[in-house]
């Protein structure tokens, strides 16, 4: 299979403007992503899918990832001179800002017919309340449907476009996405003789100690 | 003809039918409980704790309350604390030992996990399996004195195994003492000479993460 | 909307609504299958329309069993999710373990010595065999052979167990692939078993094929009935025994040739028709080329170290970034998708379940077949409810 | 009034080993309620599948009376909860408990069927189907070997054949004072509502021992 970065360098000779680039994964497994944004993505898709010389005509693995929010730290190295005409003196000076948070939908496609892949495609939501919703790609590779059902279940990514967006594994009535890193789970601590990490305070909280019929505080 | 594959398929059945009367092969019912199958050494159960000695387990567990196995233990079932004091071990050295050990066999998944990252051989699987209780709480719930059983029970169940962890438990112990008698002669040598600019090193604590 | 309409689930349109429902007006009944039934392997529940005997629309209803494996994964240490792996396709434990090592081992560069590595074969044809050997069992169970295919199915799998136990511990949850490697080492006498059981099951298979595949029953429960198109399948991701029954030649044995699979000589037998006794007999076939496998394997397995001595046991944190690995699991492509943010948990653990994905295609499948049908397709999917739900 | 003459259980199997044959119609109602456990063809997880096994040719549960999976909880006297009981499945089970007629049992095989088990820490896993419904016999193991299955089976005839048929000590099904049904939780926006049903499940007030 021809490279990423060329991939990517044909997908923006073919669609000009679309958002697309690679982002490269530092782990020793190297599987390299194709970031796309959500205005082209279907359309990328279809392309993936009908370009003969990649014929992605398999999508194996449909996933969310929940980017919450997140302060970072940069730190610049700032260097003044010294006046007396020493060593200049280095500086660490440390900027704060925040990162958006944005859910992440990640695709794993792969060529039965050339039998190449895996191209990993990811599309990212504005953010995770109001406009958590990308494009579905159910049209393209039906093999996403479940997957991007239990991505909105899960997630709570909006897929514009799937055919039958329903909850696929909770019950219809449940309001929370539990995937998500800020999902807090109901209480139901009674018996936790083995408790750990904050369940030993959740697990007092349901079960005040007793002693001689008198809560102990 | 229509049929024949049907009539086939009677004739496998019935092969099958006559063979369970006298082919060992097509035999294969074990008449549980009075015969009970043969229980490979490595099955796996519910963990205990090994102690050196029978007749007073409490006293000579083998583990040194590390709570490795309570945090790698993937369901979390295990829950150890340790004492305030130091009992001495089956090597004479001062350890420190579990006050309450226990794990929630209702919860266990029988993974070996806290078996493998166990680095005293002080927890090992059981092959005790008929343990269906009506009382959930109170019998499923094992504590340090339900875990504790003596090595030669490991080596009933697990003679290989076993036989590999003693011989090498003798080697680091003998190993040790080696190291501390060393330690002392060269400890007796310094002192032996009065110019000496640095006293030995202390001899290392016990081993704890 | 009429609901003879095109479903909307469909994107290919309304191709599947065939003119037998077209011909009827009749009152439609909705019935609902399952969570409990007998015939539905779990926890799975079918909501069916039904026109008299016939299904004109069929929707699945998961989750009964969605213990959210994947959030426990994420606040489990990269070790602690290999006994969960378990008991997500619970008949196959070895290859779920083999595929979620294979994932670390990609995101930690490890690598696996020979004899590890032939090991692993060893264990997941295997598990294929068992499993597919049950599958067997099952479908004819829910063709309406009750018992018997199913008894001595069971009785072949006992003994596979019995050497699974005999290595690992446990019958059902082995445990027993490590990252860069295996957790014990097999002796000689085990191997010897293998060999054994490897070469009596030709004559087991025999035996069974002998008692069904030329049933007419079955035949006429299961031919015809279910069909699957290759560019529909490979479009809903099909993998597995279920792709190869329409006559794609998709196995990832031999694509992605991961471990050493390059080494053995084997074929992926095709189907052309891809109805259920397709499936049932791609099944039967692939049985016969593990059998091959096991052999080869058996012959050539060197003696040598079973773990990377880079690898260690505990506190195992990769560098970030990510990994997907995928192996051919007896249903199809089972793959761990992993993202680590250097700390001792993954960041995010996906499991990608390969009867989940195969179900997308069960309502094509089912329809304008009568509901006894629906049975036999579903039975033979192969699905297993704690991958389908997690 | 003198005290009631009573045999001890020596002196029965004495006689019974002569030939004699002493009962009372207690023990012929235990026995026979106690032979014919007929489980209900209910499968959830992966313990299911060592309950399939208990029941195939090599383990045979036929030798116990109770090879007759029913497929309808009307028809069946045992439920085994084998699996994890999520909270989705919960409201279903209670249902099916609810179906089957007295007198009933309940065994939970399996550590999640028991606790939820190695999956407890999950949003959608029910910590053990004794919240709603009362359990008779707890199999652990993960999953319990079908031995193990055979042995609760035969703890539970024990616990059958033990039970007396009047007086405040009699089964659930020989009194006026309880009812067969339980109330049937229902789906809340988070958990199931109720979360537990207090009449069924009692949390020792004591704290473990040590």
């Amino acid at each position: 299979m021809e490279p990423l970065e060329q991939i990517c360098s044909r997908l923006l000779a073919r669609f000009p403007g679309a958002e697309v680039s690679v982002l490269p994964n530092p782990g020793p497994a190297a599987q390299h992503s194709l970031l796309v944004g959500r205005a082209s993505v279907r359309e990328i898709a279809e392309f993936l899918r009908d370009d003969p010389l990649l014929r992605l005509d398999y999508c194996s693995n449909a996933t969310g990832v929940d980017w919450p929010e997140k302060v970072i730290v940069d730190v610049t190295k700032v260097t003044t001179p010294d006046p007396a005409g020493g060593p200049p003196k280095v500086s660490e000076v440390k900027t704060e800002r925040l990162q958006p948070g944005y859910l992440e939908v990640v695709y794993h496609l792969y060529s039965m017919e050339l039998r190449h892949g895996p191209v990993v495609l990811r599309t990212r939501t504005v953010n995770r309340t109001d406009q958590a919703s990308v494009p579905s790609l159910t049209p393209v590779w039906r093999s996403a449907e479940f997957q991007e059902r239990e991505i909105f279940d899960l997630f709570g990514v909006v897929f514009e476009g799937h055919p039958d967006l329903r909850r696929i594994l909770m019950w219809d009535g449940f309001k929370d996405h539990p995937m998500r890193r800020d999902y807090v789970e109901p209480e139901d601590y009674e018996w936790e003789p083995t408790p750990h990490g904050d369940l030993v305070e959740k697990a007092k909280r349901a079960r005040p100690p007793v002693k001689g019929g008198e809560p102990v505080a | 003809m229509l049929g024949t594959g049907l009539l086939q398929g009677l004739a496998v059945t019935a092969k099958n039918f006559a063979g369970s009367f006298h082919d060992p092969k097509r035999l294969t019912t074990v008449e549980y409980p009075e015969k009970k199958s043969v229980i490979p050494e490595a099955f796996r159960n519910f963990p205990f704790l090994v102690s050196e000695n029978a007749e007073d387990p409490m006293g000579t567990l083998r583990c040194v309350a590390c709570q490795i196995c309570e945090k790698e233990c993937p369901p979390q079932c295990i829950y150890i604390e340790k004492s305030k004091d130091k009992k001495p071990d089956a090597s004479g050295k001062m350890q420190i030992y579990p006050a309450v050990f226990r794990i929630d066999s209702s919860v266990c998944m029988n993974c070996q996990i806290c078996v493998e990252v166990c680095p005293f051989d002080a927890i090992k699987m059981d092959h005790v399996y008929e343990i269906a209780t009506s009382e959930r709480f109170e019998t499923l719930l094992l504590d340090r004195h339900d875990l504790a059983k003596p090595n030669s029970y490991f080596h009933q169940i697990r003679p290989l195994e076993a036989a590999e962890v003693d011989g090498r438990l003798t080697a680091e112990r003998k190993a040790a003492e080696e190291k501390a008698k060393a330690a002392a002669l060269a400890k007796a040598a310094l002192a032996a000479k009065p110019a000496a600019p640095a006293p030995a090193a202390p001899p290392k604590p016990p081993e704890q993460a | 909307m009429s609901p003879f309409d095109a479903s909307p689930l469909s994107p290919s349109g309304g191709a599947h609504v065939r003119s037998v429902v077209d011909e009827f007006h009749g009152d439609l009944l909705e019935v609902s299958m399952g969570p409990h039934h007998p015939s539905t392997h779990g926890v799975f529940r079918m909501i069916v329309t039904l026109d008299g005997e016939r299904i004109v629309k069929l929707k699945p209803v998961l989750g009964y069993l969605h213990r959210n494996h994947e959030k426990i994964g994420e606040s489990t240490s990269y070790l602690g999710s290999m006994p969960y792996t378990d008991r997500l396709d619970y008949l196959n434990a070895m290859t779920n373990n083999w595929a979620y090592a294979l994932a670390v081992e990609r995101l930690g560069g490890l690598a696996v010595p020979e004899r590890a590595e032939y090991l692993r074969v060893i264990l997941a044809e295997l598990s294929r065999l068992q499993n597919h050997v049950c599958l067997a069992g099952f479908l004819l169970q829910d063709t309406g052979a009750s018992g018997t295919p199913l008894m001595y199915a069971f009785r072949e799998r006992e003994k596979i167990l019995e050497l699974f136990e005999s290595l690992s511990g446990s019958r059902m949850m082995c445990n027993f692939q490590r990252f860069g490697g295996c957790r014990t080492d097999a002796s000689s006498e085990w191997l010897g078993q293998v060999s054994s059981l490897v070469n009596g099951f030709g004559a087991f298979l025999d035996e069974f094929e002998e008692l069904i595949t030329g049933n007419e029953i079955l035949m006429a429960r299961t031919q015809g009935v279910g069909v699957m198109k290759g560019p529909a399948a490979v479009s809903a991701g099909i993998t597995g025994p279920m792709l190869r029954a329409c006559g794609v030649g998709y196995d990832i044995r031999k694509v992605d040739a991961y471990g050493i699979y390059p080494r053995f000589t084997f074929r992926v037998p095709i189907g052309s028709h891809g109805d259920t006794y397709d499936r049932y007999m791609i099944r039967i076939l692939e049985m016969r080329e593990s059998i091959g496998i096991l052999q080869q394997a058996l012959r050539d397995i060197p003696a040598g170290p079973i773990m990377d001595p880079k690898a260690k046991l505990r506190g195992f944190r990769p560098k970030p970034g990510e990994s997907y690995g995928r192996i051919e699991g007896p249903k199809g492509e089972i793959g761990f998708y992993l993202i680590s943010d250097g700390s001792a948990n993954p960041y995010r653990y996906r499991v990608r379940p390969p009867s989940f994905v195969n179900l997308t295609l069960l309502e094509d499948l089912c329809l304008g077949h009568t509901i006894a049908d629906s049975v036999v397709i579903l039975g033979s999917i192969d699905i297993v409810l704690g991958e389908v739900d997690r | 009034m003198n005290p009631m003459p009573t045999i001890t259980d020596e002196e029965r199997s004495e006689l019974r080993r002569h030939g004699i044959l002493l009962t009372s119609v207690e023990e012929l109602y235990n026995w026979g309620r106690s032979h014919s456990v007929w489980p209900l063809q209910f499968g959830l997880a992966c313990c299911a599948i060592e309950m399939i096994a208990a029941s195939m040719a090599r383990f045979d549960i036929a030798r116990f009376g109770s090879e007759v999976f029913r497929p309808s909880p009307r028809q069946a006297d045992l439920l085994i909860v084998s699996g994890t009981v999520t909270k989705k499945m919960a409201p279903q089970v209670v249902r099916l408990w609810n179906q089957m007629a007295e007198p009933k049992y309940c065994i939970a095989m399996g550590a999640c069927a028991i606790s939820g088990g190695p999956f407890k820490r999950g949003y959608n896993v029910l910590k053990g189907i004794d919240r709603f419904v009362p359990v008779d016999i707890y199999i652990p193991g993960c999953p319990p070997r079908p031995e193990a299955l055979l042995h609760g089976l035969m703890e539970l005839q024990k616990k059958i054949s033990g039970q007396s048929i009047s007086g405040p000590e009699a089964p659930r099904h020989l009194r006026h004072d309880t009812s067969c049904e339980y109330p049937v939780p229902e789906f809340g926006d988070h958990d199931l509502v109720p979360p537990k049903n207090p009449e069924v499940w009692k949390v020792p007030e004591s704290p473990p021992k040590d």
